[in-house]
C-alpha cells in the first residue's frame, strides 16, 4: 500500500432505503446517494469535491468518516481498512480523521460554551484533564484566530465566521491527520468566506493536514484544492488535478458547471459559449440508465442511454466518465504535476 | 393512498386486539371478586360459588377471553335451565347489575354521550379558535392577555367544580335555565337543548382553553411564514390571507388534537355526565366501576379504545387531505 | 499574508461588545422582565413554602386540621357566624359538620396536592424524556417499540381506567408493603398518572429529538467518537429543557386537578387527611348554606393552576423569543 | 451616471426602519435614499444583515410588525407608500410592484396547487375575469417561465416541484400582472449554480419582454456583474456606495465595496492566490460604531481620533462617472486603487 | 314519637297527573319482587306493582304499621302450633297481561327465592322457614325436588298453605315482603325479570332505563274493586335516577315546573336549616323517626374486655357525630337497638354509667375505664392504644364521621385506625368471614314490627347481620338460649318482655354501642298530595301520592 496515501475510498456505495409497500410498510426503494465512488487523498494534499445539491457529497463525507456505514465498498485510512471498525478502534479512527461542518449555526451546540465545545473531543475520547484541556483549548482558539478569553462564551454570541472557526478548532483538537470539510463556507458571507478559506489553507500547511474539501461551487474549491472530483447523482464524473479540470474540463457536466458560475466582470456579460443546462437533477431513487447525465447533456447519444461510461484516465492524469469527453490538450496534461 | 388507509386500518385492528387483551386481563386479574360483591349483605359461601358460576368467573381467564371474543362475532348465551337467554352478536357481554346485554346498554347510552360530545366539540372549536385568533391578531395587547387568561383559567378548573359552579350559578342564582333534565332530541328538542346547553358550555370552556393556545401560537407561527409574506405581496386582502394562508396552516395541528380529544369524549365524558345527570356512557362506566360490573367496564373501555384508535386513523388520513405534502401518491 | 492567527484581532474587539451570557441567562433575563410571570413565580413559591411549613404555621396560629370545634357550629352543624365563621380563631372559617379549621386544612391539603403534582410531574417527565430521547435518537426498532407502547397507552380511556383501578391497585400496593391508607393511595395516584402521562412528554420530546438529531452538532459529537449516552445526556438533553419545562409547567396543574377530581369521586385521600380535592368535593355541597367554604379551596386551586400556566407561557416566551417576530399582520 | 429624463419608477427618500427588541433598537435601515428609473436593473449588494431585505420589504410596506418604525418617503408612481391607505398599497402590491423572495422552498403556500396560487395573484387584480379564463392566463405564464407540460403541472402542489421550478412559479406569480417594478430579494441564492444561471437568464429575458424595472438584491457580485446597470452597496443599514456597474467593478470608491470585490474568488484565478479578506465581522445594528460604521474593519481608516471614527460620512458624488460614495476618503481610495497600492 | 303528617291541603286526593320521584340512585336496586329487599324500594313496589298476600294499612302514623289483607281474604290462618300458615286468595286480581292471579303464581313466586344463583339479594325468610330440603329453585329443580317444594307450599283451590320447619308466630308479617308476591311462571324471564316484572298492581312499567328513568303508567287490567288497599291517584309515576344530591334538594327547594309534582328521598344535612327554618316549606316538609337504629358493632373476639368497650363508648363524641349529620335531625340518642316504634318490645334501657345524656364525651370516665382496663385486661387495653381498626364506607359523610371518631377517641388514649372501603363494596367487605376489624358501623330496621327481626338478626350467631363476634363472650350461651325461647313464644306480650330483657342484656355487655334512633326528613313539591310517611318502610307511600292541580 502506498504510504503516501492518507485516505482512500474504493468503490463506495451508500443506499438509503425508502418508500413503503405492503401491509407492514417495509421500504421497497432506495435512494442511491453514493453509487460506486473511488477516491485517493494524498498526504498533505487537498481534494476538492464539487457537485450540485443532492448529488451525494455529504453522504460521501459521512461514509468516509464512518458516521454511517457504507452499503458496500471500502474506506482505507492511513493504510488501515476502517470500513467496519467499531468500538475502541473506531474511536481511534475518529482521532485521526475529523470533520468540519457546513452550518455554523447547527454544528455548535447552543447550550454549550465555546470551551465545552472545543474541549468535547477530549471528553468523549476520555482524555479530559482538568488542567491540560483548558490550556489546549485556548491554544486551539488562538490557532484558529479566536480570542482565548472568549472561552466561556456561547455560540450565539459569535458571528458566522467566528462560529466556523470554532468548528475548525474542534476538528483540530485531536490532532487529526485527515480533515473532511463539508461545505465549510457555503453558509458564510462572501467577505467572511475568504477569511475561512485562508485560515484552512494556512492550517493545512502548518499542520500538514490532508484535506477533503467539499463545495457546491467550483470557484471556492479552485483556491484550495490540488485535485478536484466532480460528482453528479452519486457518481464521480470527473476527477483530476485542479488546474487541468478547471482549465480544460473534459466532462460536459464539469464544463456546464464552470460556465454557470457568473463571471465577475461586467464586460464579459452575456458572453458567448456559455452553456445553460436544461432541467433539474433527476431523482437519485431511479437515476437514468446508462450515463446519468444524459438527460441534461447536449451531447447525449443513444450509446449514453445504453451503456454506463466508466471513469477512465484520459492520459493526462485526469479521469473522466464520459463517452464523448472534451479533448485534452496534451501540453496541459503534462503540465499538471 | 388506498394502501396507506388499508395499512392504517390493519394496524388499528392489531392495536384494538392488544387493547382488548390488556383490558380483559387487567380487569379479570383484579383482586376484587365480583361474585362476592353481587350478593350484598346476604353472602354465604354457597351463594358466592353459585354466583361465580352465574357470572362466568368460574372459567379460566383464557376461556373467558375466548368467550368474550367469540361473543363479539356470534353472540353469547347466559343463564341456566329455563331462565337461559342470549346476547346476540356483536355481544360485549352481559351486565348482571343492569340486567342487559352490554351492547344494548352502550347502544342506549351512547347517543347521549355523542350528542354531548358533538355539541361541546362544535362549541369549543368555535370558542377556542375564535378566541385564539383574536389573541393572535392582537398579540401583546389587552385582548391577548385576556384570551391567555381565559385559556389558563379554563384548563385550571377541575370539571366537577366548574360544572357544579356553573350549574348552581346559572340555574339557581340567576335562574337563566331550568334544571337540566335530559330528553332525547327526537322526543323533545327544546328540552334537549335546554338540558344540554350547560354541559356543552362547561365542556367547551374547559376544553377550548388548549385550543385557544394552539390557535394563537399556530397563527403567530404561520404569520412568520415566507409564503404569507408572498401572499401579502400579491395584494391579497387580510381576510383572504388569514383564511387561506394563516388559518389553513394553523388548523392542521388543531385537527389532529381535536380528533383525538373528540374521540376521548365519545369514550365518555365521565365527570360532566355525572355532574349534569346525563344518562351517557361515561356515567354508566363510572357506575360500572362502583358496582364492579366488569362486563360493562370492559365494554365501555373497548368502545372508547375503538373511538380513539379510529380517530387516530381518521386524523392520519385527514392529515393527508389537509396537507398535500403528506399525501402519499 | 501574515500568519493566520493574527488575522482577526478586530473580531476580538467587536465580540467583546456583546455581553457574555449563556442562553439560560438570557432566557432568565427575558423571563424576569415579565412582571406577571414573576408574580406567578412568587405565588408558587409561597404555596410551596406554606405547604412545607404547614405544621409550623398551624402551630403559630394555634390551629389544627383535625381539631373539632363544636362550639363554632350551630344545631344544624353549620358554622355559627357569618361567612363560614371567619374569625380570629378561624381565619378562613370552619368546616361545616365538624368545625375543623379551614385554613389549617388548606395548608395541609396543599402538601398533598403539591406533592402529587410535583412527584407525578417528575416521574412523567423523567420517563417521558428518557423514552422520548431514546426513541427519537436511536430510531429503528427501539423507536418502534416505544411508539407502539405510546399508541397502546393512548388507546386506553385513561381516566376511566384510573378510576376503575384505584381500589384494586391500592390494595395491591398495600399487599406489597406500601403503608396502608393515604401512602398507598398517593403512590397509586402518582404512579397511574405517570403511567398515562409519560406518553405526552415522550411524544413531544421524541419530535424535538428527531429534529435535533439532524443538527450537525450531534454529528460532530459522533465524529469525535462520542458514545450514545454522551450524545443523549450531554448534547441532546440540554437542548430539550425548553420544551420540557413548558410541558412540566402545563401538566403539573393538570395533575393537581386530577387529584382533586379523584378525591371528589371518593378515590382520593382518606380522612382525616386533607387534600384540596377532598375539600373541593365537600365544599360544593355547601354553596347555599356556606358559600364562603365553597370558594376558598376553589380559589386556592385556581390561583395555583393559573400561576403555573402563566409561568409556563412565560418560560416558553423567554426560551423561544422568536415568537415575537410578527412581521406582517 | 446616465441621464434620466423621466420620473423615477421608485424613489426612496431618507428611509429609516428600526425594530424595537428586547436587546435594544435595531436600526435595520438607517437613512437610505435612491431612485430607480424605468427599464433599469438595479442591484443591491451587501453582507447578510445589512438591511437589504428590510429595505425591500418597506417598499410594499411588508414590515408592518408592531415593533417596526418606518420613516421617510417611498414614492411609487407618485404615491407615497408609507403614508398611503392600506387599500391603495394593496392595489400596488402584485400589480404595480411585484416581489420574489429568496427561498422558493417556503415562499409558496403548500396547501394550494401552483395554478391556484398564480391565478390568485391574477384574479385579485382582475376581479372581472372568470376562473376559466384565468387558468388560460396562468398556463400562458407557466409556458413563459419555462415550465414543461404546464397542463399537467398546473394542478400539482409546490412540494412536487424542484427548487428551480418553484422559483419559476414564484416568478410567474410576480409577473402575471405585468408589474412595472420587480423586486427580487436574492432570488437565486438558495439555488444551485446551474439552476441559478437558468433563473437569471429567464429574468433577463422576461425583463426584455415585459419592459420591467428590476431591483435585484443579491450578495453575489458575479450576479451583479451579469445583470446590473446600477449598483447600490449597503453596509450596516446605509448605502455606502452607488455606482454604475462598470464603475463598481473597475473603480470602487468605498473600501467596503473594494474589499467585497477582492475577497471573492473567481475560478479564473489560480490556486493559492491568497484571497483578500475584510477582517472582522459586521457590527451589531443595535450599537453601531461611532462615525463611519465600517471603520473598525477598514484598512484605510485613519486611526483613532480621526474623522472616520467620529463623523458619519454622507453619501456624496465622487469621481466623474456619477458614482456616489459614503467614505470620507473616497477620493483617496479611488486613487490608491487606481494605482493598485491599496491591496496588502 | 314521630310527627307524622299528611301532606298538602285537606280534602280527598284527586285522580290524575304525574308524580316525579327524584333520586340519586342510578336504578331501583331490584324490581324483581323476590330480590327486592330495601325499605324504599319495597314501599314503591308494593304500592304500585307487586301485591302481596298481606300488607300494611295504607295510612300514615301508627295505623300504617297495622297488618291487613291484600291478595288474601284475611291475614292468614295459623295451625299446627305456628308451623302451618294458610292464606286464601280473595280472587279478582289480575296481572298486567290480563291473566288472573292464582295460588300457583304465589307458590311459583316463593319458589324463585330458592334459586339463589339468579335470585340474589332478596330476603331469605322463605328458605329458612319453609319445610323443604335441597330445593334449587324452579329453574334447575328436578321433578322430585319440585314435588317436594309443592308439598311444602301447596295450593288447594285458591288457598296457599305454607308448611314451616319451625313455628313462626308472625309469619303473616313475613308475607308482607314482596318476596311473597305472585309471579306468573309463563312470563318469568329469570335474570331479566328484574328489568320488567309483571305487574299485579295498579301501575305497570312503561319504560325503564337504568341511570335515567323509570316510568310507570296505569295498568288498565288492574281492577280497583279487587284491591281494597290501593287508590292509584296519579296517572303515572316517573322515577328520575342519577341526580346529584345537592341538585335534588335544590330542585325541591325551588319547586319549579314539574318539580312541584315531585318527591325526593330525604334532605341533605347542609340544607336542613334552609328548609326547616323557613315557614315557606311548612306544608311540604316532614321530620320523622324512621325505622332505623344506628349503632357501632364491637368485635367481641378482638376486644374481649368490657372496660375497653366502655372507654370507647364514653370517649365517643356522639354530639359531634350528630351535628355532622344535621344536629337533632340526625335522630335521638338511642338507648338500645329496639326503637320505641316497636311499642310491644321497647322499654327504656339502663345506659352505661357516666355516659353523658347530651351526647358529649365523658373523657374523664373514659380515661378511668382505660385505666381499669390496664389491670383487668392489659393486652386489650394495649391493643386499643395501638389502634382499633375501623372500616368505614368511603363517602364524604363518613370522612367526617371517622375524623370525629379518631379525634374524640384520641383524648382517651384510644387510637382509631380508619380503613376506607369503597362504599358500594362496604357490606360484602366487612361481612366477609375473614374480615378484620375491631369496630364496625351498623344500622338496622326491623323487617316488621317485632323485635324478632332485630335482636336475633343482630346478635345471634344465626343472625344475618351479626358483626359482633359475640359468641366469643362467655355470656353468649345464656343469650342464645333466651333468644331461642323468645322466638317461638307465641304470646306476643310475653315475647315483648323477653326482647326488652335481651336488649338490656346486650346494652350491658356493649357488644354494640347504641347510636341514634334515626330521624329522617322529607320534602315534597307544593302540588303533591297524600304525601305521608309509611311507617314500616320509612318512606313515602309512593303509589298513593296524588297531584293537586
Ligand atoms: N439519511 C438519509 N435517508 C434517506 N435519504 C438520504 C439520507 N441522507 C441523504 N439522503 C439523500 O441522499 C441524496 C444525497 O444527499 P447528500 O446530503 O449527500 O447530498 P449533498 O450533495 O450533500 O447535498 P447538499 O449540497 O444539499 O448538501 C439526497 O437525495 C438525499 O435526499
Ligand atoms: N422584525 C424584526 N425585528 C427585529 N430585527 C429585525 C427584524 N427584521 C429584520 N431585523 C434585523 O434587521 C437587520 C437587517 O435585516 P435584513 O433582513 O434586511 O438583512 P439582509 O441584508 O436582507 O440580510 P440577508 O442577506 O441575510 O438576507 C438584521 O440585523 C435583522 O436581524
Ligand atoms: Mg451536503
Ligand atoms: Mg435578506
Amino acid at each position: 500500500m502506498n504510504s503516501d496515501i492518507a485516505l482512500q475510498a474504493i468503490n463506495l456505495v451508500k443506499y438509503f432505503p425508502t418508500g413503503s409497500s405492503g401491509l407492514l410498510g417495509r421500504p421497497d426503494k432506495s435512494v442511491k446517494a453514493v453509487d460506486g465512488v473511488s477516491l485517493t487523498l494524498r498526504k498533505g494534499a487537498t481534494l476538492g469535491i464539487v457537485g450540485e445539491s443532492g448529488c451525494g457529497k455529504s453522504t460521501l463525507a459521512r461514509v468516509l468518516t464512518r458516521l454511517i456505514e457504507p452499503t458496500s465498498g471500502q474506506v482505507i485510512l492511513n493504510g488501515a481498512d476502517i470500513t467496519h471498525t467499531s468500538g475502541k478502534e473506531l474511536r481511534d479512527v475518529r482521532q485521526q480523521m475529523q470533520m468540519i461542518f457546513q452550518d455554523p449555526v447547527s454544528s455548535l451546540n447552543p447550550r454549550h460554551s465555546i470551551g465545552q465545545i472545543i474541549g468535547m473531543p477530549f471528553t468523549v475520547q476520555g482524555q479530559f484533564d482538568k488542567e491540560a484541556t483548558p490550556v489546549r483549548v485556548r491554544e486551539l482558539m488562538k490557532l484558529v484566530g479566536l480570542n482565548p478569553e472568549h472561552f466561556n462564551r456561547y455560540p450565539h454570541e459569535f458571528s458566522g465566521g467566528q462560529r466556523q472557526r470554532i468548528g475548525i478548532a474542534r476538528a483540530l483538537a485531536l490532532n487529526p491527520s485527515v480533515v473532511i470539510a463539508d461545505e465549510p463556507v457555503s453558509a458564510l458571507d462572501v467577505s467572511v468566506r475568504a477569511q475561512i478559506l485562508n485560515l484552512l489553507e494556512g492550517l493545512q500547511a502548518e499542520l500538514n493536514l490532508s484535506l477533503v474539501f467539499i463545495a457546491h461551487d467550483l470557484s471556492v474549491v479552485r483556491h484550495i484544492a490540488d485535485e478536484v472530483a466532480v460528482m453528479y447523482l452519486g457518481k464521480i464524473v470527473e476527477r483530476g488535478p485542479a488546474a487541468t479540470v478547471y482549465t480544460h474540463p473534459a466532462h460536459p457536466y464539469t464544463k456546464a458547471l464552470l460556465s454557470a458560475v457568473p463571471i465577475q466582470d461586467p464586460s464579459s456579460r452575456g458572453g458567448a459559449g456559455r452553456i445553460r443546462l436544461q432541467g433539474d437533477v433527476p431523482s437519485p431513487i431511479d437515476p437514468p440508465s446508462g450515463c446519468r447525465f444524459r438527460t441534461r447533456c447536449w451531447k447525449a447519444e443513444a450509446l449514453c442511454e445504453e451503456q454506463e461510461p466508466l471513469l477512465t484516465d484520459d492520459g493526462s492524469g485526469r479521469l473522466v466518465a464520459c463517452h464523448f469527453p472534451e479533448e485534452t490538450p496534451v501540453a496541459i496534461g503534462n503540465r499538471a504535476q | 393512498m388506498l394502501l396507506f388507509i388499508i395499512r392504517r386500518l390493519f394496524f388499528a385492528i392489531v392495536l384494538l386486539i392488544a387493547v382488548s387483551v390488556f383490558t380483559y386481563f387487567l380487569f379479570a386479574l383484579l383482586p376484587t371478586d365480583p361474585a362476592a360483591l353481587s350478593c350484598g349483605i346476604h353472602c354465604k359461601p354457597e351463594t358466592i360459588a353459585a354466583n361465580r358460576i352465574r357470572l362466568g368467573y368460574d372459567k379460566s381467564i383464557f376461556e373467558q377471553y375466548w368467550l368474550f371474543l367469540k361473543g363479539i362475532f356470534v353472540g353469547r348465551d347466559y343463564g341456566i335451565g329455563t331462565a337461559a337467554f342470549t346476547c346476540p352478536a356483536p355481544s360485549l357481554g352481559y351486565s348482571f347489575n343492569q340486567h342487559a346485554c352490554v351492547t344494548s346498554l352502550i347502544g342506549e347510552t351512547f347517543p347521549v354521550t355523542a350528542y354531548l360530545s358533538i355539541g361541546a366539540f362544535i362549541l369549543w372549536m368555535m370558542i377556542g379558535i375564535g378566541v385564539g385568533a383574536i389573541a393572535a391578531l392582537n398579540k401583546g395587547k389587552w385582548q391577548d392577555r385576556l384570551a391567555t387568561a381565559f385559556a389558563s383559567v379554563g384548563v385550571s378548573l377541575p370539571t366537577f367544580y366548574f360544572g357544579l359552579l356553573a350549574l348552581f350559578s346559572i340555574v339557581i342564582w340567576f335562574q337563566i335555565l331550568p334544571f337540566p333534565s335530559y330528553e332525547s332530541p327526537l322526543d323533545n328538542f327544546p328540552a334537549f337543548i335546554t338540558a344540554m346547553i350547560l354541559p356543552w358550555l362547561v365542556l367547551a370552556i374547559i376544553s377550548a382553553a388548549s385550543y385557544t393556545r394552539l390557535t394563537r401560537n399556530g397563527m403567530l407561527e404561520a404569520m412568520n411564514e415566507d409564503f404569507v409574506r408572498l401572499g401579502v405581496a400579491k395584494g391579497l386582502r387580510l381576510r383572504v390571507i388569514l383564511r387561506r394562508y394563516v388559518m389553513r396552516q394553523a388548523l392542521i395541528p388543531i385537527v389532529t388534537i381535536a380528533g383525538l380529544d373528540f374521540a376521548g369524549l365519545l369514550g365518555g365524558a365521565i365527570i360532566t355526565e355525572s355532574v349534569f345527570s346525563l344518562p351517557g356512557m361515561g356515567r354508566m362506566s363510572i357506575r360500572a366501576v362502583v358496582d364492579s360490573d366488569l362486563p360493562v367496564l370492559v365494554g365501555t373501555t373497548m368502545i372508547a379504545a375503538v373511538f380513539i384508535v379510529l380517530a387516530n386513523v381518521i386524523v392520519d388520513i385527514a392529515y393527508g387531505f389537509l396537507d398535500p405534502r403528506v399525501r402519499v401518491s | 499574508m501574515s500568519t493566520f492567527a493574527e488575522l482577526d484581532h478586530d473580531d476580538v474587539v467587536i465580540a467583546t461588545e456583546i455581553v457574555g451570557k449563556s442562553p439560560r441567562e438570557l432566557a432568565w433575563m427575558r423571563f424576569r422582565k415579565d412582571k406577571v410571570a414573576m408574580f406567578a413565580v412568587a405565588v408558587i413559591a409561597t404555596y410551596v413554602v406554606v405547604a412545607l411549613f404547614a405544621p409550623v404555621i398551624c402551630a403559630l396560629l394555634g390551629i389544627s386540621p383535625t381539631r373539632l370545634d363544636g362550639a363554632a357550629l350551630n344545631d344544624y352543624g353549620l358554622p355559627n357566624g357569618p361567612f363560614g365563621n371567619i374569625s380570629f380563631e378561624h381565619l378562613l372559617g370552619v368546616e361545616p359538620g365538624t368545625g375543623r379549621d379551614i385554613l389549617a386544612r388548606l395548608l395541609y391539603g396543599a402538601r398533598v396536592s403539591l406533592m402529587v403534582g410535583f412527584i407525578a410531574t417528575f416521574l412523567t417527565t423523567t420517563i417521558g424524556v428518557v423514552l422520548g430521547v431514546v426513541a427519537g435518537y436511536k430510531r429503528g426498532r427501539i423507536d418502534a417499540v416505544i411508539s407502539r407502547m405510546t399508541d397502546l397507552t393512548l388507546a386506553f380511556p385513561s381516566f376511566l381506567l384510573i378510576i376503575a383501578l384505584t381500589r384494586p391497585f391500592t390494595q395491591r400496593l398495600e399487599a406489597i408493603g406500601v403503608p396502608e391508607g393515604n401512602p398507598a393511595r398517593l403512590t397509586y395516584i402518582v404512579l397511574v398518572l405517570s403511567l398515562f402521562g409519560w406518553v405526552y412528554v415522550a411524544r413531544v420530546v421524541r419530535g424535538q429529538t428527531l429534529s435535533l438529531r439532524e443538527r450537525e452538532f450531534v454529528e460532530a459529537a459522533r465524529s469525535c467518537g462520542a458514545s450514545n449516552s454522551h450524545i443523549i445526556f450531554k448534547e441532546l438533553l440540554p437542548n430539550l429543557w425548553a420544551p420540557v419545562i413548558v410541558i412540566v409547567s402545563l401538566s403539573l396543574p393538570g395533575y393537581v386537578s386530577t387529584e382533586a377530581t379523584l378525591s371528589f369521586l371518593g378515590l382520593g385521600m382518606i380522612a382525616p387527611a386533607a387534600s384540596w380535592g377532598v375539600m373541593l368535593g365537600d365544599s360544593v355541597k355547601y354553596y347555599r348554606s356556606d358559600p364562603t367554604y365553597l370558594f376558598i379551596p376553589g380559589i386556592a386551586l385556581i390561583v395555583l393552576v393559573l400561576a403555573f400556566n402563566i409561568v409556563g407561557d412565560a418560560v416558553r416566551d423567554a426560551l423561544d423569543p422568536k415568537g415575537d417576530r410578527q412581521n406582517l399582520l | 451616471m446616465r441621464n434620466h429624463d423621466s420620473e423615477p419608477v421608485l424613489s426612496v427618500q431618507n428611509l429609516q426602519v428600526s425594530f424595537t427588541t428586547d436587546d435594544g433598537v435595531v436600526r435595520a435601515v438607517d437613512g437610505v435614499s435612491f431612485d430607480v428609473y424605468a427599464g433599469e436593473t438595479v442591484c443591491i449588494v451587501g453582507e447578510s444583515g445589512s438591511g437589504k431585505s428590510v429595505m425591500a420589504g418597506s417598499i410594499l410596506r411588508l414590515n408592518n410588525s408592531s415593533t417596526a418604525t418606518t420613516t421617510g418617503k417611498i414614492l411609487l408612481g407618485g404615491v407615497d407608500v408609507l403614508s398611503a391607505d392600506e387599500s391603495v398599497v394593496r392595489g400596488l402590491r402584485g400589480s404595480e410592484v411585484a416581489m420574489i423572495f429568496q427561498d422558493p422552498m417556503s415562499a409558496l403556500n403548500p396547501y394550494y396547487t401552483v395554478g391556484d396560487q398564480i391565478a390568485e395573484a391574477y384574479l385579485v387584480h382582475h376581479p372581472e375575469v372568470s376562473k376559466k379564463d384565468a387558468r388560460q392566463v396562468v398556463l400562458q405564464m407557466m409556458i413563459k417561465v419555462g415550465i414543461p407540460s404546464p397542463e399537467k403541472r398546473i394542478d400539482e402542489y409546490p412540494h412536487q416541484f424542484s427548487g428551480g421550478m418553484r422559483q419559476r412559479i414564484v416568478i410567474a406569480i410576480a409577473l402575471i400582472n405585468s408589474p412595472r417594478l420587480l423586486i427580487a430579494d436574492e432570488p437565486t441564492t438558495a439555488l444551485d449554480v446551474t439552476v441559478q444561471a437558468q433563473i437569471l437568464d429567464l429574468m433577463m429575458d422576461l425583463q426584455k419582454e415585459f419592459g420591467m424595472t428590476i431591483l435585484l438584491i443579491t450578495h453575489d457580485l458575479g450576479v451583479v456583474a451579469e445583470v446590473a446597470q446600477d449598483v447600490i452597496v449597503m453596509y450596516a443599514g446605509r448605502i455606502v456606495e452607488q455606482s454604475d456597474v462598470e464603475a463598481i467593478f473597475h473603480a470602487p470608491t468605498h473600501p467596503y465595496a473594494w474589499g467585497l470585490l477582492g475577497s471573492v474568488s473567481s475560478y479564473g484565478a489560480s490556486k493559492r492566490g491568497d484571497l483578500f479578506t475584510i477582517s472582522g465581522s459586521p457590527p451589531s445594528l443595535i450599537s453601531l460604531p461611532e462615525g463611519c460604521a465600517f471603520h473598525p474593519r477598514c484598512v484605510h481608516s485613519l486611526g483613532s481620533g480621526s474623522r472616520c471614527q467620529s463623523e458619519k460620512p454622507v453619501l456624496r458624488p465622487v469621481g466623474n462617472n456619477g458614482s456616489r460614495s459614503a467614505c470620507h476618503l473616497a477620493d483617496e481610495v479611488l486613487v490608491s486603487i487606481g494605482t493598485g497600492t491599496g491591496a496588502r | 314519637g314521630s310527627s307524622n303528617s299528611g301532606g298538602g291541603p285537606a280534602g280527598a286526593p284527586k285522580k290524575g297527573g304525574t308524580v316525579h320521584i327524584l333520586t340519586l340512585g342510578e336504578q331501583i336496586a331490584h324490581l324483581d319482587p323476590q330480590r327486592n329487599y330495601t325499605g324504599t324500594d319495597m314501599a314503591f313496589a308494593v304500592s304500585t306493582m307487586h301485591r302481596t298476600l298481606t300488607s300494611y294499612k295504607y295510612a300514615g302514623g301508627d295505623e300504617g304499621s297495622e297488618i291487613t289483607a291484600d291478595l288474601a281474604t284475611d291475614t292468614g290462618t295459623v295451625t299446627n302450633e305456628g308451623k302451618t300458615w294458610a292464606f286464601t286468595l280473595a280472587g279478582g286480581g289480575t296481572f298486567e297481561d290480563g291473566s288472573p292471579i292464582t295460588c300457583a303464581d304465589v307458590a311459583y313466586g316463593v319458589s324463585r327465592t330458592f334459586a339463589t344463583d339468579i335470585i340474589t339479594d332478596g330476603p331469605s325468610y322463605a328458605m329458612s322457614y319453609i319445610d323443604v330440603a335441597d330445593y334449587p329453585g324452579p329453574y334447575k329443580a328436578t321433578a322430585d325436588q319440585q314435588a317436594a317444594f309443592d308439598k311444602a307450599v301447596n295450593c288447594v283451590d285458591q288457598t296457599v298453605t305454607f308448611n314451616l320447619k319451625v313455628p313462626v308466630a308472625d309469619f303473616n308479617y313475613t308475607t308482607t315482603l314482596t318476596a311473597f308476591s305472585p309471579v306468573p311462571k309463563a312470563l318469568d324471564t329469570g335474570e331479566n325479570y328484574d328489568m320488567k316484572p309483571v305487574s299485579s298492581g295498579p301501575y305497570k312499567i312503561e319504560s325503564y332505563e337504568i341511570g335515567k328513568s323509570l316510568v310507570l303508567v296505569r295498568n288498565d287490567k288492574w281492577d280497583q274493586a279487587s284491591d281494597p288497599l290501593r287508590h292509584a291517584y296519579a296517572d303515572s309515576i316517573v322515577y328520575e335516577f342519577g341526580l346529584d344530591a345537592s341538585v335534588i334538594d335544590e330542585r325541591m327547594i325551588k319547586d319549579a315546573g314539574d318539580d312541584q309534582f315531585a318527591v325526593s328521598e330525604g334532605i341533605q344535612p347542609e340544607n336542613l336549616q334552609t328548609i326547616f327554618e323557613d315557614d315557606a316549606f311548612k306544608n311540604r316538609r316532614v321530620d320523622y323517626l324512621d325505622p332505623f337504629v344506628t349503632y357501632t358493632n364491637v368485635n367481641v373476639k378482638s376486644v374481649p374486655c368490657l372496660d375497653v368497650r366502655k372507654a370507647v363508648y364514653l370517649a365517643l363524641d356522639r354530639d359531634a357525630l350528630r351535628k355532622a349529620g344535621g344536629g337533632p335531625y340526625t335522630g335521638d340518642y338511642a338507648d338500645g337497638f329496639i326503637k320505641p316504634a316497636l311499642a310491644a318490645d321497647y322499654a327504656k334501657s339502663k345506659m352505661l354509667e357516666g355516659l353523658n345524656e347530651d351526647g358529649t364525651p365523658n373523657v374523664e370516665a373514659a380515661k378511668a375505664a382505660m385505666e381499669a382496663a390496664k389491670t383487668s385486661c392489659p393486652e386489650v387495653a394495649q391493643h386499643a392504644a395501638d389502634g382499633l381498626v375501623y372500616p368505614y364506607p368511603d363517602t364524604p359523610v363518613w370522612a367526617k364521621a371517622i375524623a370525629i371518631w379518631i379525634e374524640s377517641q384520641a383524648k382517651a388514649g384510644i387510637t382509631i385506625k380508619g380503613e376506607a372501603v369503597e362504599a358500594s363494596k362496604y357490606w360484602p367487605t366487612v361481612m366477609a368471614p375473614d374480615a378484620v376489624y375491631d369496630l364496625a358501623r351498623g344500622g338496622w330496621a326491623p323487617d316488621w314490627l317485632n323485635a324478632s327481626t332485630v335482636i336475633p338478626e343482630l346478635f345471634a350467631t344465626s343472625g344475618g347481620f351479626n358483626l359482633t363476634h359475640n359468641d366469643a363472650d362467655p355470656d353468649y350461651a345464656e343469650f342464645q338460649t333466651a333468644v331461642d325461647a323468645a322466638k317461638v313464644n307465641l304470646d306476643r306480650a310475653a315475647q315483648g318482655k323477653q326482647w326488652q330483657e335481651l336488649n338490656q342484656f346486650v346494652v350491658d355487655r356493649l357488644w354494640a354501642l347504641p347510636g341514634t334512633f334515626v330521624k329522617a326528613q322529607s320534602i315534597w313539591g307544593s302540588k303533591v298530595g297524600n304525601a305521608y310517611q309509611w311507617g314500616p318502610y320509612g318512606s313515602f307511600n309512593f303509589g298513593e301520592l296524588s297531584i293537586n292541580s
